[in-house]
């Protein structure tokens, strides 16, 4: 019986997450270019219940729009374990995914997904404000399926993401 | 019962005398004697609720009586005095142990004991020269008390002492005048005498009394002795000092204009303006002067106990503002707000001194985050800033609310907008008084801190719950002051034991029921709140701050100048400053002595012998002017 | 069975004291240090004698050599001489009990004598009822005092001692001019029937006399701008000595101007006159005071101050601003004195006058401070000692005449009072609260010391707590004194 | 009893209803001035539950977690002292003195718990608020008094009776309710007002640790903010109202108006919005009051 | 008359010595020119023209003829005092000398304010 009903509230849950979803942009790179045409009047990407806030404390989702270096890294890291659950990670553009046109630099990360869990990755360089929202409405899809657990994952594997981040900040 | 009167005059200074033998036996002994005989004044005060002595003379000097006396308003003051003369005394038996110098202790409650009892004698007095006697007595012996905080402490003391000296001497002369009309001071044979005086006659003498009190009750423009003062004494004197011994500067005001004087003969030998003697309207704006300006320097201070000291300035320009209208409902606010002020802002100065005993500073950008170590402090400091900012339901606001009303139904605006701007200032300083010693980082260095013990807890929970009870229960001290101002000819206002009813003022309150629903609102609140899922405890350093890691050797909380903004608009009023123009006439006088007796005394004989030639000279010329040299 | 409720015994028994302290050294090196003290032993119980006397007959009146007045020279005491004669004697013996320990220096007997002089002749001065007596009681005054302000030799007091010489012996031939003048008028030297004879005399004739007598009398008495030895002198002088030059020689030569001043001269414009200088006194007393460096030079300012002070309640001229005088005499002469002694024993422990030296003194020597704060609240008017009383006196008794002068005038006193305040707070803040650089070896005074700095203390603090007979006997001598009881009551006894 | 007990219940819920409903107003304004679809009309109470039921939530200490339960209590409270028609519960045991402090409890509440979180943003926030409040306050006060002595009662449902029948205080005191108009919106923090949450500076302000069910606790305290500020308008200015529909009309009225303002300004530096609060309004206001002294 | 003169003369140079002479010595002479002057007034005072000195030597003596004899026992006492005064004062000058080294009253000013 309370397994039922937490069930139940977990999927209204999911259901409200998804119709409201904060963001906080890591702007490193040129991707967060693309962003405000995302929110003004031509995207609009309110209409969606999407909305830019500022603290990690408030956000849901952690956009990480470029590439990063060991600093940043930190950064990144610090801003996510302290986002409430359940939080979500988009890695935007080809940076985030593999380092894109820095894949050969000493100083870039190449690959997010060692670091932190990434939910979804767009493709790019960069994505267009369609591609964006459209990665948006497969995040909810993805929450309201119960299949966006990154941060369970962070939970869960905690010791293999230390690791890593451990080896490349030191 | 008559000697009574005489017998509670003397316990505090014959406490104050065994004080000092007892220290020589042991400091334990000495405590005890001084708690015993300060709390004996307290039960002797309390024989006394509600009743009436007109004159118990114990003496008489120049064929004038020394009277005592005692009244429902005396009672009050006798009430605020000898309570937290008590309880400074509780705080102060751990907060001076400190001091390793037994001898200076020893002293130093004997000191403590003397002002509770200059001050009783100053309430008790019948008559000028009583009433004059103990206010000089209590003058000095305060002064010793300040001095005790060591160097910063003695220039303060100084500038006390000289300030209160001149104060005095002020009203010396306005009591040297009405004895040579009348060759009695007491107060009812002043008052017949005052009746029948000439108009300038009282003016004068008015004036004189009344610079006398603002020295001690700190109104601007004489208030320049109290925030270096009341924050360099010891943590326990600043209580006495803040919360009772400026109200003896109230009480004579009290006791000048509606003793001695009453409203009606006042309106008939001035002008009057808003229906007020123009006398009492020019010391209604000093006070609201006070109340302003104060405030704003109470905004800017560094120091927690400085910018308590400012913030006396300004809440005493709310009691002499009340007591300055002349109405039954501004009179009894200001009365009321004497009590009032003395409970929290006892409360106030305890608690700091609770944080300055463990932390050993009182400079606000190096504290913080205290709430953790010390919570019981923080509560009672939480329940004190709230009575000071005049937020229902606790104390502070309902007296405000008489004064408020009592200026709204004179239409004295202009004075009602800058007690309002005052009171809104307050919640600036007394959050940031808040925020930097209990909130915000915690410096590692306090890692260690713990609450203070229990017999400094006693006091500070005392005035904390005497905060809410004045405040639910106004009706109370309400009894007392309605009863008293009636023997002063004031017509007695309309009041229950929660509030006042409709008709008293222009609106109506009921403190209970802001406070009953606050609490179900609270608890309504509550329940829905621990309904949600479950919160976790994070340390201070999991912080946002854009991602920066933060570490406890880095100070990030902003709490060095807090208003620093508001200080640039409020400049203009800043850089205005009386000590100026003091400090120009010291110096005037300094140049005087320095640069002009050196060139009489200038150790030549020759110049010597001419002096005397000169007299000669003069005196001669005199005869042969005929005598007519003047 | 002698009358021992003599006035010419207080006079006569110290001047054998100071031959038998002379030649004392013959036989005892130290008698000398014990004679003064058997001498005004002698002297109060001689002058507590006299009290049921002149209370009962308000004067008493003893002539010499055997004549009638004028002829004879009186030596009269009433209240108010008595008063002082009291005051004089008790500090006298408190005195050379402090000297015992005191002094140390040779050549002591002759120090003795010269210091049994001095307050024989102060007495003498009081009593007196002749005027060319007056004058050679204050020479005998002046000349012991030029030798013990320099009985140090060294290079201060030596200078203090010839600068005081020379004003006083100026001062002395002033006075005695004055005095000469009168008697050219008059032809009588007996004071009560100068007076009489003189009633008769316009102002103007007198007054150039009345001027001498006043510089004279003035320079002695400390009056601005003729006090200029005084600064000098109180500090070079041995503590002991300074301490009977402050607290009861100039009292007595203030004493003399109010005497002949009542009852020769007793114009309403000479008190105006005598105000003005009152006031000045008083403020450059005060204020000069106030930068003092060194602790004994602060005292002897204080000394023109209070002597302005209670000389400007003379100058009210009614029974009320007498009685103030005389309570802020005794205020004075008690608590002044009494500073001086603990002064003198703090800088034997400090060995240096300095204020800044005091530092911490205090926690040091704690039975000293505490009689020296007493004092120094007595000397301010702080309540409830004695100073408060005599204050209020003199604030009340001038505001009875609330003309614009009077009104000023309390205005100048009450503010140098504050300045007053001001110093000895400063002093005292310093004492008690201070803390010395470096650790003193600082012990207590020594017993001998202490012993006159407490009966001091507690005469004072008696009166301070009990003022009531010292109020009403201070009336009554101010109420004589208005009434011209003096040469009523003299009169009748026979003095003429 | 049991009515009065569902009337307290009742005003409550009310206000917060129409604090809701002028949320879900204001983002859809805001959306259709700037030209965008804008979110669903029940995107608040989405956003509402969604922080409710966050699983996670961390306090940074006891005051933290208090915080935004005073800020809602005291916000109740303020609620029943202000008149709505037919539910005047408390109005008789505090006047309008007594609200103006009463509306103090909720600042404070806030304040407290945003300065236990250490954060230097918060603290900058809540300096910049409390300063603000004291900007604004100056005018406010005047105007209050101008209103008191036009009625002669503090008592605010006397004051609305008072202006019964079209005699608004918009008509006889107009300069006071231009400035009342400006110190309501200026308390409500918006363009140019928002300096205290300032998102771009100081990261929301006091809000800035906040998350989860504290931040939707604060939400709600917003909602009760709008409905208390503006209600407290309408009472005082525009006559308060003689049922409910009208109430919520004139309310609606009078948001509206600040919500295209919000749109058209940038934003004050906080001294600047203390000069400019002490400067025009209260010039004005004080206008205001002499011409009330004078008749 | 000029008995009065002289003495007050004697008095003038006196304290005209005194305030303006430098010398210790000369402010020493001065005061003894004061003392002269002061001792002379008291005697011319009681000085009758052709007077006999007042004592009844021989029977039938005016007593209105004799001078004043009290002011010559004054006159007598003031000397007294006087030489004693000025004794005292060399005493000073010779201790000033040896302190200061120096007779010049301009320089003797250690102590003063």
């Amino acid at each position: 019986m309370e397994k039922m009903t937490q069930d139940q509230v977990r999927t209204i849950a999911n259901m409200l997450r998804k119709r409201s979803l904060w963001m906080i942009h890591y702007c490193t790179g040129c991707g967060a270019m693309e962003l405000p045409p995302t929110m003004t009047s031509r995207y609009d990407m309110s209409r969606l219940g999407l909305a830019p806030f500022v603290t990690s404390r408030q956000a849901d989702i952690l956009l990480i729009t470029g590439y990063l270096n060991v600093k940043t890294l930190r950064r990144v890291i610090t801003v996510y374990e302290q986002m409430l659950d359940p939080k979500y990670v988009i890695g935007f553009g080809s940076c985030a995914l593999n380092g894109g046109v820095y894949w050969d630099s000493y100083a870039v990360i190449k690959q997010l997904d060692r670091y932190i869990p990434a939910d979804l990755y767009i493709a790019g360089c960069m994505p267009r404000p369609e591609a964006i929202i459209t990665a948006f409405q497969d995040l909810m899809d993805l929450i309201d399926s119960g299949k966006a657990d990154g941060y369970k994952r962070y939970k869960r594997d905690l010791a293999y993401y230390k690791e890593n981040q451990r080896k490349v900040l030191g | 019962m008559n000697m009574s009167l005489e017998l509670l005059l003397a316990t505090p200074f014959i406490g104050g005398l065994l004080t000092y033998i007892g220290g020589k036996v042991h400091r334990w002994v000495r405590n005890l004697i001084a708690v015993l005989f300060s709390l004996a004044t307290v039960g002797e005060m309390a024989m006394y609720y509600n009743t009436t002595f007109k004159g118990v003379v114990w003496g008489s000097l120049f064929g004038s009586n020394l009277v005592l006396q005692t009244n429902p308003i005396t009672w009050l003051f006798l009430f605020i005095v000898t309570a937290i003369s008590l309880l400074v005394i509780v705080f102060s038996i751990d907060d001076m142990k400190k001091e390793e110098d037994e001898i200076v202790l020893d002293s130093y409650y004997m000191q403590l004991l003397f002002v509770e009892g200059a001050m009783v004698g100053i309430v008790l007095a019948g008559d000028l020269i009583t009433f004059f006697m103990f206010w000089e007595i209590m003058s000095w012996t305060s002064y010793f008390l300040i001095v005790h905080g060591g160097k910063k402490s003695m220039a303060a003391g100084y500038k006390y002492i000289i300030m209160s000296v001149i104060g005095a001497y002020a009203m010396f002369i306005a009591i040297a005048m009405l004895y040579a009309k009348t060759h009695s001071l007491v107060y009812s044979d002043v008052a017949l005498a005052l009746s029948q005086a000439s108009p300038s006659f009282i003016i004068w003498t008015v004036v004189l009394l009344s610079v006398g009190f603002f020295v001690k009750a700190a109104v601007m423009p004489l208030h320049t002795w109290l925030p270096d003062a009341h924050s360099e004494a010891p943590s326990p004197v600043s209580p006495l000092l803040s919360g009772v011994l400026i109200k003896m500067g109230a009480y004579g005001l009290f006791i000048v204009f509606y003793g001695l004087l009453s409203v009606n003969l006042a309106k008939n030998i001035m002008p009057s303006v808003f229906s007020t003697p123009i006398l009492l309207y020019i010391i209604q704006w000093l006070a609201a002067l006070s109340i302003v300006l104060a405030t704003f320097l109470a905004i800017m201070q560094e120091d927690a106990k400085r910018l308590l000291a400012y913030s006396s300035v300004s809440q005493i320009g709310y009691v002499v503002l009340g007591l300055a209208t002349g109405t039954s409902l501004g009179v009894a606010g200001g009365l009321f707000h004497a009590l009032n002020h003395a409970i929290f802002k006892g409360l106030l100065f305890l608690a700091v001194g609770a944080v300055i005993y463990r932390t050993g500073t009182r400079n606000m950008s190096e504290l913080g985050g205290l709430v953790k170590k010390m919570p019981f402090t923080f509560t009672a400091l939480l329940l004190g800033i709230i009575a000071l900012a005049g937020v229902p339901p606790l104390n502070g606001f309902v007296s405000k609310w008489m004064i408020y009303e009592a200026l709204i139904q004179k239409k004295e605006v202009f004075l009602l907008i800058m007690a309002f701007v005052g009171s809104t200032g307050a919640f600036l300083y007394v959050y940031r008084l808040i925020h930097s010693l209990f909130l915000g980082q915690l410096p590692e260095k306090y890692e260690n801190v713990k609450d203070v013990p229990i017999l400094m807890q006693i006091p500070i929970w005392i005035l904390a719950l005497s905060t809410i009870v004045y405040g639910i229960f106004p009706g109370l001290a309400m009894d007392v002051i309605v009863k008293g101002m009636k023997l002063f000819g004031f017509t007695p206002i309309a009041y229950n034991l929660f509030g006042f009813p409709e008709g008293t003022a222009m609106g109506s309150l009921t403190v209970i029921n802001i406070a009953a629903v606050l609490m179900t609102a609270f608890v309504a609140v509550f329940i829905i709140f621990i309904l949600f899922p479950k919160t976790r405890q994070v340390s201070q350093y999991d912080n946002y701050a854009s991602g920066q890691e933060l570490t406890p050797d880095f100070k990030y909380n902003y709490s060095f100048g807090f208003y620093m903004s508001f200080g640039r608009v409020i400049k203009p009023i800043l850089s205005m400053s009386i000590e100026r123009v003091y400090n120009y006439w010291i110096d005037a006088f300094k140049i005087f002595g320095d640069y002009y007796m050196r060139r009489i005394y200038t150790g030549n004989l020759e110049t010597y012998n001419s002096y005397i030639v000169i007299v000669v000279t003069i005196a001669a010329a005199a005869v042969l002017l005929g005598g007519k040299l003047w | 069975m002698v009358n021992l409720a003599n006035p010419i015994l207080l006079i006569v028994i110290p001047l054998l004291f100071v031959f038998l302290i002379a030649f004392s050294s013959a036989f005892s090196k130290s008698a000398a240090k014990y004679l003064p003290i058997i001498a005004f032993g002698i002297n109060v119980v001689v002058a507590m004698l006299l009290v049921p006397e002149v209370l009962k007959n308000g004067l008493v009146l003893s002539t010499t050599a055997g004549f009638k007045p004028p002829i004879a020279i009186d030596m009269i005491v009433d209240k108010l001489a008595l008063f002082l004669v009291i005051i004089a004697s008790v500090l006298g013996f408190v005195v050379s009990i402090y000297n015992v320990a005191y002094i140390d220096e040779e050549p002591e007997e002759k120090f003795y004598a010269l210091f049994t002089l001095l307050i024989t002749g102060i007495i003498w001065m009081i009593i007196t009822g002749d005027l060319f007596n007056l004058f050679v009681a204050f020479e005998v005054t002046s000349i012991a005092a030029f030798g013990l302000v320099g009985f140090h030799r060294d290079k201060g007091s030596v200078e203090a001692g010839f600068k005081y010489l020379v004003m006083g012996a100026i001062g002395g031939s002033l006075l005695l001019v004055g005095i000469i003048m009168l008697y050219a008028a008059t032809g009588t030297l007996n004071i009560i029937d100068v007076a009489q004879k003189s009633a008769e005399l316009t102002f103007q004739q007198k007054f150039l006399a009345y001027a001498l007598i006043f510089v004279g009398l003035g320079i002695e008495g400390a009056l601005f701008p003729l006090n200029a030895w005084l600064p000098d002198a109180h500090p070079a002088a041995p503590s002991s000595v300074s301490s009977i030059l402050s607290g009861i020689m100039t009292t007595a030569a203030i004493y003399a101007i109010i005497r002949i001043t009542n009852i020769i001269f007793d114009y309403n414009q000479i008190y105006l006159f005598l105000m003005f200088f009152a006031l000045l006194t008083l403020i450059f007393g005060e204020i000069a005071a106030y930068y003092q460096k060194d602790i004994k030079r602060m005292l002897a300012y204080s000394t023109i101050g209070q002597t302005g002070l209670f000389f400007f309640a003379f100058t009210i001229h009614s029974t009320n601003g007498l009685q103030g005088a005389f309570l802020q005499i005794i205020n004075h002469s008690v608590s002044k004195s009494m500073l001086f002694l603990v002064v003198g024993a703090m800088i034997v422990q400090v060995g240096s006058r300095n204020i800044e030296d005091f530092v911490g003194l205090g926690r040091k020597m704690k039975v000293s401070s505490f009689f020296l704060a007493i004092g120094m609240f007595s000397l301010m008017g702080m309540p409830p000692f004695f100073g408060f009383w005599s204050k209020l006196k003199i604030i009340f008794a001038a505001l009875q005449h609330s003309n614009a002068l009077m009104i000023g005038s309390v205005v100048i006193i009450l503010l140098m009072s504050v300045v007053e305040g001001a110093y000895f707070f400063k002093l005292l803040q310093m004492m008690f609260f201070g803390k010395a650089e470096q650790d003193r070896e600082i012990k207590e005074a020594s017993f001998g010391m202490l012993v006159p700095v407490v009966i001091l203390g507690f005469i004072l603090l008696f009166i301070s707590f009990y003022p009531t007979p010292v109020l009403d006997f201070a009336h009554q001598a101010a109420s004589d004194l208005m009434n011209k009881n003096y040469i009523n009551l003299a009169l009748k006894l026979g003095g003429l | 009893m049991v009515s009065t007990i569902l009337i307290a219940i009742c005003v409550p819920l009310l206000a917060f209803a129409i604090g809701l409903t002028f949320i879900m107003f204001k983002l859809k304004i805001t959306a259709r001035v700037q030209r965008r679809y804008g979110p669903p009309i029940i995107q608040p109470i989405y956003n509402l539950l969604k922080l409710l039921l966050k699983e996670d939530n961390i306090s940074h200490g006891v005051i933290f977690s208090l915080g935004p339960i005073i800020a809602l209590a005291g916000s109740i409270l303020a609620v029943f002292f202000i008149p709505i028609p037919g539910l005047n519960l408390l109005t008789g045991s505090g006047d309008l003195i007594a609200l103006l402090y009463i509306m103090a409890i909720g600042s404070l509440g806030m304040a407290l718990g945003a300065g236990n979180t250490a954060n230097p943003n918060a603290s900058i926030g809540i300096s910049r608020a409390l300063t603000l409040m004291f900007g604004y306050d100056l005018p406010l006060v005047i105007i209050v008094i101008s209103v008191i002595l036009q009625y002669h009662t503090t008592n605010l449902a006397d004051i609305v009776a008072a202006q019964a029948n079209g005699h608004w205080t918009l008509w006889t005191l107009p300069l006071s309710a231009i400035v009342g108009f400006v110190v309501t919106y200026g308390a409500l923090g918006e363009h140019p007002f928002d300096i205290i949450t300032a998102p771009h500076e100081v990261a929301t302000g006091p809000m800035v640790e906040y998350g989860g069910k504290h931040l939707g606790f604060l939400m709600i305290n917003h909602m009760f903010h709008i409905y208390i500020e503006i209600a407290l308008f309408v009472d005082l200015f525009l006559g308060g109202a003689s049922n409910l529909f009208w109430f919520y009309i004139k309310m609606f009225g009078v948001f509206f108006i600040m919500m295209l303002c919000d749109e058209v300004f940038l934003r004050f530096k906080i001294d600047d919005a203390v000069r400019f609060f002490w400067k025009w309004p209260t010039v004005v206001a004080l206008i205001s009051l002499i011409i009330v002294l004078v008749k | 008359m000029s008995y009065y003169l002289g003495s007050f003369l004697l008095i003038a140079i006196g304290l005209y010595t005194v305030i303006i002479k430098k010398n210790l010595i000369k402010i020493v002479i001065g005061l003894n020119f004061i003392a002269s002057g002061v001792n002379l007034l008291i005697v011319s005072i009681g000085y009758v023209k052709n007077g006999t000195a007042p004592i009844f030597s021989k029977i039938g003596i005016n007593p209105s003829a004799m001078v004043d004899p009290i002011p010559q026992a004054l006159t007598l006492t003031a000397i007294v005092i006087d030489a004693s005064e000025l004794a005292l004062a060399v005493a000073f000058v010779v201790l000033l000398y040896r302190h200061y080294g120096t007779l010049d009253i301009k320089k003797i000013r250690s102590l003063k304010w």
